[in-house]
C-alpha cells in the first residue's frame, strides 16, 4: 500500500512537478531580474522562451541538411547566443527610450513587443506546431532497474534528466556570477537607484546589458528545456508559461534569483500535485481550475507576505 | 587658463529640458582649494553640480576638468575622470547594507581597500556599528555620513559636495567640515554647497554667492563673510 | 445608396464599439490616471458585467442560472452595482499592494474569474457561453417585448408587427450606438468634475505620495478602495454594453486579457493618462486602427501581389492576421515612442482662474 | 497652569534586535514651543513617527490632550488636530506647488464623490477659502512665483519650505516638525523662526521641532528634551540643557556657539 | 461591378489557427474552380472570397462580419469555424442586416435552435449531438465498457464531451472519471494518472494543437491508458509525426467526414490532391463544399442579392435535380442558365439541409495505417 503510494506519488506527480517547476525556475529568473533591475514586469520575455526554441530547431534542422546530427541541447548554444542577441536589439530600441518614464510606458511597451515578437515568428515558420523530438520518450532503463533493487523503482526519462542536470548547472554558474563577481553587485546597485549608480561610477547600461545577457540566456534555456518536455514548439508556447513565471517569481520575492528557482519549483510541484487524489479517487480540485492553482498561491502570497519568500523588494 | 585650475565652469548655460535655470555661471577650483557655493534655496546651486557631473542637458558654456572639456561626458565616466560626488538627496541605496554601500563606492578602483574601509569606519565610528544594517534603516543623518563616506573613497581629483552638513548635529557638522578640511590638506581640491554658510566660508578659500542662476558676488571665504550685504541678505545675520 | 448606407452602418459599429472601449478606457482612468491603481484585470470586471446583464436580462434556458427577463436598464444597473460588489472585496484584499504587484495580482485575479466562469457550468452554460442577449432598442422588435408592458400600452401585436416591417431593420442601430456615445458623455462629465474637484486632487495626491497624503488626513486605503470601485462600476457597465454588441459572450475568448484588457491599456495610454479627453479619444482612436487595419493590410498584401508576381502570396494571404497583428505591434511603439505622455498628455487643472 | 497637549509615557520602539528608543517620557504643554534634540540616531524622527501614527510602538502610550492615540493611523489624528511635516520632504511631485498646499487644507467638502457632483456651490465656497490661505502661505514662503511649477522640479531647500507650507493651510493644534531648517537658507530660516512664533502666539498651535540648528532652537523653544541612545539624556530650559557635560559631549561636542 | 463576393471570416490567429489553414486552402479551392470554369452569370463575373479572421472570438467575429456586410457588401459568408463567434456575429450581425452564414465547421447543438422564422443560419458540418453518439457507439463495439473522459475545456469540446458521456452511460457503459482540463498547459502528467487509476480507456476531447499531444504523450510515458478514442480536434498527421505511428496502435478518432467510396468524395479527393489540400482532414471537404454551395446558391438566385441566397441555397442543396460533384461547377451553370434544377452532393456528404439549416451526421473512424490516418465511414 505505502510503497505503491510512493511510486505512484513520486513517479507521476513529484517528477514531473520537478521538471516542470525547473523550467519555470529558469524562465522566471529573468523575470525577476528584470522586474528588480529594470522595475518592470517584462511580458515578452516568454517569446524570448519561445524564440530560442524555434532557433534552436531551426539549428538543428540546417546541421542535418549538412548531414550533421546535432543534439537539441548543441543546437541550444548558437540558438542562446541568439536569444540573447534578441534581447539586447529589443532593449536598445523598444525599452530604452522609455528609460526614464513611468513603469506602465515599458510594461505597454514589453506587451508590444510580446505581439510583435510572435508575430514575426507566425509570420516566418507559420502558426503551426512543429515536432521538435519525435516519438515518446520512455524512462531510463539503467535507474529503472537500479532503483527497482531497493523496491523503490524511479522512472525518469532522459529528456527528464537532462532537463533536471541542466538546471543545476545553470543555477550554480549562476550563483558564482551574482554572488561572487562585480556585476552581480552592480546589478543590485541599479536596481536600487540608478541615477545614483550612474554618479557613482556604475556603467548603468553596461549593468542592464548584462541583465539582459543574463535574463535572455536563462529565457532560451526554459524554452529548450520546454520544447525538450514536450516534445514540440508553437508560438504561444512562451505565452502560455509567462503567468505560472510571474506567479514563481513573485512567490520567490522579486529580484531575488534563488526565491525565483524555488517559486518555479513550488509552483510546478503545486499544479502538478493538485490533481494527485489526496481525498478518495478523483483529483481535490477539478484540473479545470488547474491554472487557478498557480494563481491563488500568488494571490495569498501577494496579500500575506508581498515580499515573496526571500523578502524581495516591495516597492 | 590658470595653469592651477582643476575645474573650471565657463559661461555655462542649462536647465532642464525647455526651462533655462543657470545663466552663463563662470566658477573654478584651483589646486588645493575649498570652494563653497551659497545662495539662496532654488538658485541653481545643485544644478551647477548635476551639470558638471554631466546628467543635465547643457546649452553653451564649458566645463573642463584639468585640461579636459568634459561636457557631453557620461555620468559614469565623469566619475572615473575622478570627480566625487556627493547628492543632496537620495545618496544612499537604500536596499544595500551601509558596507555594501561604500563597495559602491569604490566601484571603478580595482585594488583591494578594506584598509581604506578601515579608515572610513574610524571617521565615521556610527557607521561601524551599522555595517550590515541597510542603509534605507538608517537615520538621516546616519545617511548623511554615509554618503559622504562614500564619495571619499575615491582618491577623485576633485570632490563635490552638495550640502554635506544638512541634517546632522552640530558635532558632526563640526567633525564634517573639520573632515572636509584634512581631506582638502591631503591634495584633494573640494566645491561643495552649503546653506550653513557661516561654518561653511570659515573654511573655504573662495566662496561664490548664487542668485537666480547668476553669479552675484565672488570672493575669498574672509571677504564674503565680512562683507554686511552678503551677510544681511545670505548669512542670515540679525539687524 | 447601399454603399453610402454600408458605411454609415459600419461607422455605427465602430462608434458603438469605440464607445464601449471609451467606457472601460474611463474607467481604468479613475483607477490608474487618477489613483495610480495599475489594474491589469480590466477584462474581468467586464466579465462581470456582461454576465451579469445577461443572466439578468435573456429569457429562460435550460443552459444557465437566470432567466430572469428583468428589465434592460435594471440589467445594466445591477451589472454595475455587481461589479462595484466584486471590486470592493478585490479591494479590501489586494488595494495595499503597490503598481506592479497590483497589476500581477488583479491578472491573477481576472484569470480566476475566467476560470470560474468556465467551470461554473451549471450557471453560466460553462466555455460554450450564453447567447441571445437582448440589445437595447432592437430588444424592442422581440415578440416577448412588445407584447408586454409599457409597448402594450401604444399598439397591440399586430400592430407592432406592422410597425417594425414599415421602418429599415437597421433602425436600431444608431440608437444603439448613440445611446453608448450618450452614456460616455455622461461618464465623461462626471468625472471630468471630479478630476478638478477636491477629490480628483485629493485622489492625484494619493497617487504621488501616500505618506504625505495620509499626514494631510486623507484616509488612504478607503479612498484607493473608493477610485478601484468607481472605475469597477463603469467597466460593468462596458461589460453589460459589450453583451449586448455582441449577444453572445463566452469566457475564454470574449474577455481574453490579451487583447481586451491589454487593449484598454493601450488607449488609454496613447490617449493620455490621467485625462478623461485622452482616455476618449485613445479608445475611438485606437479601436478605429484596430478594426480598420484589417481592410488595410489585405488591401497591403494585394498590392504587393500585384507588384511582385513572383512572390507566392498564398502564404502571406494566410499569415494575414500575424501581419496585421506585427503592424499593430509597431504602431503602438511608434505612439509610445512619439508621444510617451499620450496625445492629449495630463494638465493639472487651473486653478486660479476657476473660483 | 495650561493643559497637557501632548504626552508620551514609557515609548519602546524595537526593530528586529535593534532599540531605537528605550523608554521615553515626556510632556509638552498647550500652547508651548518644545525641542527635540539629540546626536544622529537618537530616536528623534522614531518618536515622531509613533506619535504621528506611522510606526506602531512596541510599547508605552501617547496621549493627546488627555485622549489615548497609541496606534491611531495617521489620518484620523489630522483630523484630531495633529499635523506632521518630514525630515525628507514629502511633496506631491507631479502636483502643482499650489495644488500642494490646498491638499493639506482641512474640511475639505469637495472630497466626498457626491458633493463634488452635487452640491457645487458649498464645494466652491470652501475651495476659495483654502485657496486663499494657500496663497497667503505661498506670498509668506517666498514661493508665489513657482505656484504652477510642479513641485517635483523644486530645489532641494524650496521643497523644505512646501512641507512647513503645508502646516499653516489648517487650523492644527500640535504640530510636529522634523527638522524644518535642514537645508533652508540661514535668511529664510529667520523668517521661518518668525513664523512659528506668530503661529503660535497669534493661533495658539503648539509646536514639537526636531532641529540641529542651536538657533532655532534656542530662539524659539521654551523647553527641550535631549534624545541619546534612544533615551532622555536631559530635559529642560535651553540655557540649562546647553551647559549640561553630558549633553555637550555627546551632541554639542564643544562647538555650540551660541 | 463585375464582382460577387462572399464574405470568409475564419479563425486564422487564435487558438486553432493550425486546423483553420487547410480549410482556408479548401476555400480557395472552391473559388478557383468556379472562376476557372466560366465564373458567375452570363456574364462570367469573377466569385471573390474576402478572407477576414474572426479568431475564434465574438469581438473579433462580430467586427470582422460588420466589416464584410457593409464595407465589402459581400453577398453571404462562408464561415466562421467557431461555434461562439458563428453565434455571435449571427445574432448580433448577419442576421439583422439579413446576410446568409453557412458555417463550415461550427458543431454547437445551440446553433440548430438559434434563428426564429428567418432562415439565415446554414452549416455544412453535423452537430455534434451526433458525433458523440457515434463515438459512444464506436466505443461499445469495440468492446469498452468501462472509460474515462478527459476534454478540453472550451466550447467544442466541452459540448461532444458531454454528449458523449450521456450516451456511453445510457448505452450501459461506465464513466470511470470525467475531468475538464484547462489547455495549453505544459504538462498533464498528474490529470492523466489520477484518471488512469480508474480505467484502461481514454476518451479524450481536445484540440492537438493546445493540449492534445501533451495528454497523449503523458499517457504513453506513463503508461496510464491502452485504449484512446477521441473526436475531430485530435485528427491530424502531426499527432503522428509527433508521437510517432508506433506507439499509437490503439488509438481511434471519428471526424464528421465523408464516404470516401461515393463518387463525390472521389471528385473531390482528385482535386484537392491536385492541389495540394489535404483531403480528409477534419471539416476541410465541409469547407470545400461551403464555398461551392455558396456559389451555387447566388448562381441560381442570378444576381448578387443578399435576399435571395437563403431560398436559393435550399434549392441547390437540397434537390431534386440532376447531381452536382466536388469540382462540377461548369455542368451546374449550364443546367441553371438552361433553367434546370440541381442537387449538390458534396466532398463531405449529400448536404442537404433540415428546417434548421442542418445536415446529417457522416462520420467516419479513422486509425493509424502506415504512419497515415485511415478513414473508415461508419455512419
Ligand atoms: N528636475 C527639475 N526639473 C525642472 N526644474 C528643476 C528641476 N530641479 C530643479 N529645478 C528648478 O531649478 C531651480 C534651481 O534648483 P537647484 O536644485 O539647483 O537649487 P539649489 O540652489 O540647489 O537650492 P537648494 O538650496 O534649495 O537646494 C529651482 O527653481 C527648481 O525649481
Ligand atoms: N525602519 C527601521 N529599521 C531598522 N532600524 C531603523 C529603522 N528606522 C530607524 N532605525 C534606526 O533607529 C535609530 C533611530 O533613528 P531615527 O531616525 O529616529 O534617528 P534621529 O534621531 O531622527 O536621527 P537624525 O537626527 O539623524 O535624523 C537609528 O539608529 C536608525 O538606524
Ligand atoms: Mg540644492
Ligand atoms: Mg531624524
Amino acid at each position: 500500500m505505502w510503497e505503491s503510494f510512493w511510486f505512484e506519488f513520486i513517479n507521476f506527480y513529484f517528477i514531473p512537478g520537478l521538471v516542470l517547476g525547473c523550467i519555470y525556475a529558469l524562465g522566471a529568473i529573468g523575470i525577476t531580474l528584470t522586474f528588480g533591475i529594470l522595475r518592470f514586469a517584462n511580458f515578452a520575455h516568454g517569446e524570448i522562451m519561445m524564440t530560442s526554441s524555434y532557433l534552436t530547431w531551426e539549428f538543428v534542422l540546417v546541421a542535418s541538411s549538412f548531414g550533421l546530427i546535432l543534439h537539441p541541447i548543441i543546437g541550444a548554444i548558437p540558438a542562446s547566443i541568439c536569444s540573447i542577441f534578441l534581447a539586447l536589439i529589443v532593449d536598445r530600441f523598444f525599452y530604452k527610450p522609455f528609460r526614464n518614464s513611468p513603469t506602465i510606458m515599458i510594461v505597454i511597451a514589453s506587451f508590444g513587443m510580446m505581439l510583435i515578437i510572435r508575430s514575426l515568428v507566425q509570420v516566418i515558420w507559420g502558426p503551426n506546431q512543429i515536432t521538435f523530438v519525435k516519438g515518446i520518450a520512455k524512462p531510463n532503463q539503467f535507474i529503472k532497474d537500479f532503483t527497482s533493487n531497493f523496491d523503490m523503482m524511479i522512472l525518469i526519462p532522459n529528456k527528464h534528466i537532462s532537463i533536471l542536470l541542466g538546471t543545476i548547472i545553470i543555477m550554480l554558474v549562476f550563483n558564482y556570477l551574482l554572488s561572487s563577481t562585480k556585476i552581480g553587485k552592480g546589478m543590485r546597485a541599479v536596481s536600487d537607484n540608478p541615477n545614483l549608480a550612474e554618479v557613482s561610477g556604475i556603467n548603468v547600461e553596461n549593468i542592464v546589458k548584462a541583465t539582459w545577457v543574463v535574463g535572455g540566456f536563462c529565457a532560451a534555456a526554459a524554452g529548450v528545456f520546454l520544447a525538450l518536455d514536450t516534445q514540440f514548439i508553437e508560438s504561444t508556447m512562451g505565452f502560455r508559461m509567462l503567468l505560472p513565471m510571474f506567479a514563481a517569481a513573485i512567490l520567490g520575492g522579486i529580484g531575488r534569483p534563488f526565491g525565483a528557482v524555488a517559486g518555479g519549483l513550488i509552483i510546478g510541484l503545486a499544479e502538478e500535485l493538485s490533481a494527485y487524489p489526496w481525498l478518495g479517487n478523483g483529483p481535490v480540485i477539478s484540473p479545470g481550475y488547474k491554472s487557478g492553482v498557480a494563481f491563488s498561491i500568488m494571490v495569498l502570497m501577494l496579500i500575506f507576505r508581498p515580499s515573496g519568500l526571500f523578502r524581495g523588494k516591495v516597492f | 587658463m590658470n595653469f592651477d585650475t582643476i575645474l573650471s565652469i565657463n559661461k555655462l548655460v542649462a536647465g532642464y529640458g525647455e526651462t533655462e535655470i543657470l545663466h552663463k555661471i563662470s566658477i573654478s577650483v584651483n589646486k588645493n582649494e575649498i570652494v563653497s557655493i551659497i545662495g539662496p534655496n532654488g538658485a541653481g546651486k545643485s544644478t551647477i553640480l548635476k551639470a558638471i557631473l554631466g546628467t543635465l542637458n547643457i546649452k553653451s558654456g564649458e566645463i573642463f576638468l584639468k585640461k579636459t572639456k568634459i561636457n557631453g561626458v557620461k555620468p559614469s565616466d565623469v566619475v572615473k575622470k575622478g570627480v566625487g560626488y556627493v547628492p543632496q538627496t537620495d545618496n544612499v541605496f537604500v536596499s544595500l547594507s551601509v558596507h555594501e554601500n561604500l563597495e559602491m563606492g569604490a566601484w571603478t578602483i580595482e585594488n583591494n581597500l578594506n584598509d581604506k574601509f578601515e579608515e572610513l569606519y574610524n571617521l565615521f565610528p556610527d557607521l561601524k556599528d551599522k555595517k550590515k544594517q541597510l542603509a534605507g534603516q538608517l537615520s538621516g543623518g546616519q545617511r548623511q555620513m554615509l554618503a559622504m563616506a562614500k564619495a571619499l573613497i575615491l582618491d577623485a581629483k576633485v570632490l563635490l559636495l552638495d550640502e554635506p552638513t544638512a541634517g546632522l548635529s552640530p558635532k558632526y557638522r563640526l567633525e564634517i567640515f573639520d573632515t572636509i578640511q584634512r581631506i582638502n590638506k591631503s591634495g584633494l581640491p573640494i566645491l561643495m554647497v552649503e546653506q550653513n554658510a557661516k561654518q561653511a566660508l570659515q573654511i573655504s578659500h573662495r566662496g561664490y554667492v548664487l542668485v537666480d542662476g547668476s553669479n552675484r558676488y565672488t570672493g575669498t571665504g574672509a571677504e564674503l563673510s565680512s562683507d554686511p550685504e552678503v551677510a544681511r541678505m545670505f548669512l542670515g545675520s540679525r539687524g | 445608396m447601399e454603399i453610402f448606407l454600408g458605411y454609415f452602418l459600419y461607422a455605427m459599429s465602430l462608434l458603438t464599439v469605440g464607445g464601449i472601449y471609451a467606457l472601460l478606457a474611463l474607467g481604468l482612468n479613475v483607477q490608474w490616471g487618477f489613483a495610480g491603481l495599475f489594474n491589469a484585470g480590466v477584462a474581468g470586471f467586464a466579465a462581470i458585467g456582461a454576465y451579469t446583464y445577461a443572466l439578468l436580462t435573456t429569457a429562460e434556458s435550460q443552459f444557465h442560472f437566470g432567466g430572469l427577463e428583468l428589465p434592460l436598464v435594471v440589467g445594466d444597473i445591477l451589472a454595475m452595482i455587481f461589479a462595484g460588489i466584486v471590486a470592493t472585496i478585490i479591494g479590501l484584499i489586494c488595494i495595499r499592494l503597490r503598481a506592479d504587484y497590483l497589476a500581477i495580482a488583479t491578472i491573477g485575479i481576472a484569470e480566476i474569474i475566467k476560470l470560474i466562469l468556465k467551470n461554473e457550468t451549471n450557471i453560466t452554460n460553462g466555455p460554450r457561453g450564453i447567447n441571445k442577449i437582448p440589445r437595447t432598442w432592437e430588444h424592442f422588435t422581440e415578440e416577448r417585448f412588445y407584447t408586454n408592458f409599457p409597448m402594450n400600452l401604444f399598439l397591440n401585436q399586430k400592430g407592432w408587427e406592422a410597425f417594425f416591417a414599415s421602418i429599415p431593420k437597421w433602425w436600431w442601430q444608431p440608437f444603439f450606438a448613440i445611446t453608448i456615445i450618450l452614456i460616455v458623455i455622461i461618464t465623461y462629465f462626471f468625472l471630468e468634475k471630479l478630476r478638478v474637484s477636491p477629490w480628483g486632487r485629493m485622489m492625484t495626491a494619493i497617487r504621488e505620495n501616500e505618506k504625505a497624503a495620509a499626514a494631510a488626513g486623507k484616509n488612504v486605503t478607503k479612498r484607493r478602495i473608493e477610485a478601484f470601485i468607481l472605475g469597477a462600476v463603469i467597466m460593468g457597465l462596458a461589460g453589460a454594453f459589450l453583451g449586448q454588441h455582441l449577444r453572445l459572450i463566452e469566457p475564454t475568448q470574449t474577455f481574453d486579457p490579451s487583447k481586451m484588457t491589454f487593449l484598454v491599456w493601450v488607449m488609454l495610454i496613447a490617449g493620455g493618462s490621467g485625462n478623461n479627453k485622452g482616455a476618449i479619444l485613445g479608445a475611438f482612436l485606437i479601436w478605429f486602427v484596430w478594426s480598420s487595419s484589417e481592410l488595410v493590410t489585405n488591401g497591403v498584401i494585394e498590392i504587393l501581389a500585384t507588384m511582385f508576381d513572383s512572390i507566392d502570396i498564398s502564404i502571406l494571404k494566410n499569415r494575414a492576421g500575424f501581419i496585421r497583428m506585427l503592424f499593430i505591434g509597431l504602431l503602438l511603439q511608434l505612439i509610445l515612442q512619439r508621444y510617451p505622455k499620450g496625445i492629449l498628455p495630463e494638465k493639472r487643472p487651473a486653478i486660479s482662474g476657476k473660483y | 497652569m495650561s493643559k497637557i497637549a501632548l504626552e508620551v509615557q514609557n515609548l519602546e520602539k524595537h526593530y528586529g534586535g535593534l532599540q531605537a528608543v528605550r523608554g521615553i517620557s515626556f510632556k509638552v504643554l498647550e500652547g508651548q514651543i518644545f525641542g527635540l534634540i539629540g546626536p544622529n540616531g537618537a530616536g528623534k524622527t522614531t518618536t515622531f513617527n509613533m506619535i504621528a501614527g506611522s510606526e506602531i510602538p512596541t510599547s508605552g502610550k501617547i496621549f493627546l490632550y488627555s485622549n489615548d492615540i497609541t496606534g491611531v493611523p495617521t489620518h484620523k489624528l489630522y483630523d484630531l488636530g495633529l499635523l506632521r511635516t518630514f525630515q525628507l520632504s514629502q511633496e506631491y511631485k507631479k502636483m502643482t506647488v499650489l495644488e500642494n498646499l490646498m491638499v493639506a487644507g482641512s474640511h475639505q467638502v469637495g472630497e466626498n464623490i457626491f458633493n463634488s457632483w452635487f452640491s457645487s456651490k458649498k464645494v466652491n465656497l470652501r475651495e476659495k477659502e483654502i485657496l486663499e490661505k494657500a496663497f497667503d502661505s505661498l506670498e509668506f514662503l517666498g514661493l508665489s512665483k513657482l505656484k504652477s511649477d510642479l513641485a517635483g522640479n523644486l530645489s532641494g531647500g524650496q521643497k523644505k519650505l512646501l512641507e512647513i507650507g503645508r502646516t499653516m493651510m489648517t487650523d492644527a493644534k500640535l504640530v510636529l516638525l522634523d527638522e524644518p531648517g535642514a537645508g533652508v537658507n540661514p535668511t529664510l530660516m529667520l523668517k521661518i523662526i518668525e513664523m512659528i512664533r506668530r503661529l503660535n502666539t497669534e493661533r495658539g498651535y503648539t509646536f514639537c521641532i526636531i532641529e540641529h540648528d542651536m538657533d532655532l532652537i534656542a530662539d524659539l523653544c521654551q523647553k527641550v528634551v535631549v534624545l541619546s541612545e534612544g533615551q532622555v539624556l536631559t530635559e529642560g530650559p535651553m540655557s540649562k540643557v546647553k551647559n549640561d557635560e553630558r549633553v555637550i559631549q555627546a551632541y554639542f561636542g564643544g562647538g555650540v556657539d551660541t | 461591378y463585375s464582382d460577387v463576393k462572399i464574405g470568409n471570416p475564419m479563425a486564422r490567429t487564435g487558438p486553432i489557427p493550425e486546423l483553420v489553414k487547410p480549410m482556408s486552402a479548401a476555400v480557395d479551392l472552391a473559388v478557383e474552380h468556379v472562376n476557372d470554369q466560366g465564373g458567375l452569370f452570363s456574364d462570367g463575373q469573377k466569385y471573390i472570397a474576402v478572407k477576414v479572421d474572426s479568431a475564434c472570438d465574438p469581438v473579433a467575429a462580430v467586427d470582422a462580419v460588420t466589416k464584410l456586410v457593409n464595407v465589402e457588401v459581400v453577398t453571404g459568408i462562408v464561415g466562421p469555424v467557431c461555434s461562439g463567434a458563428t453565434i455571435a456575429q449571427a445574432e448580433s450581425v448577419s442576421i439583422p442586416a439579413g446576410v446568409v452564414t453557412l458555417s463550415v465547421s461550427a458543431s454547437s447543438p445551440a446553433i440548430s435552435e438559434m434563428e426564429n422564422g428567418t432562415d439565415l443560419v446554414f452549416r455544412t458540418a453535423a452537430s455534434d449531438a451526433y458525433q458523440g453518439i457515434a463515438l459512444a457507439e464506436l466505443a461499445m463495439s469495440k468492446g469498452i465498457k468501462d472509460i474515462a473522459v478527459s476534454y478540453a475545456n472550451d466550447d467544442y469540446n466541452a459540448a461532444i464531451a458531454a454528449v458523449f458521456s450521456k450516451a456511453f452511460t445510457s448505452m450501459g457503459g461506465k464513466i470511470t472519471g470525467n475531468e475538464a482540463h484547462e489547455p495549453n498547459k505544459a504538462s498533464y502528467r498528474s490529470e492523466v494518472n489520477t484518471l488512469g487509476s480508474g480505467s484502461n480507456n481514454l476518451a479524450l476531447f481536445a484540440y492537438y494543437g493546445s493540449s492534445g499531444i501533451t495528454i497523449m504523450r503523458n499517457a504513453l510515458e506513463t503508461g496510464a491508458f491502452e485504449n484512446f478514442i477521441g473526436a475531430d480536434g485530435m485528427l491530424a498527421q502531426e499527432v503522428i509525426d509527433q508521437l510517432g505511428a508506433e506507439n499509437l496502435g490503439n488509438v481511434t478518432f471519428t471526424t464528421s467526414a465523408s464516404d470516401s467510396s461515393t463518387d463525390a468524395f472521389k471528385s473531390w479527393k482528385k482535386h484537392a490532391d491536385a492541389a495540394n489540400v489535404p483531403a480528409s482532414d477534419p471539416f476541410v471537404p465541409n469547407s470545400y463544399d461551403a464555398a461551392f454551395l455558396m456559389a451555387l446558391a447566388i448562381e441560381k438566385a442570378g444576381s448578387a442579392d443578399r435576399s435571395k441566397i437563403s431560398a436559393a441555397l435550399r434549392e441547390v442543396a437540397n434537390g431534386p435535380g440532376e447531381k452536382i460533384l466536388p469540382g462540377e461547377w461548369k455542368k451546374a451553370k449550364e443546367i441553371i442558365a438552361s433553367g434546370g434544377s440541381i442537387d449538390y452532393v458534396g466532398a463531405a456528404g449529400p448536404q442537404d439541409f433540415d428546417e434548421n439549416g442542418d445536415v446529417a451526421g457522416l462520420f467516419s473512424k479513422n486509425t493509424v495505417v502506415d504512419g497515415k490516418w485511415k478513414p473508415v465511414v461508419i455512419k
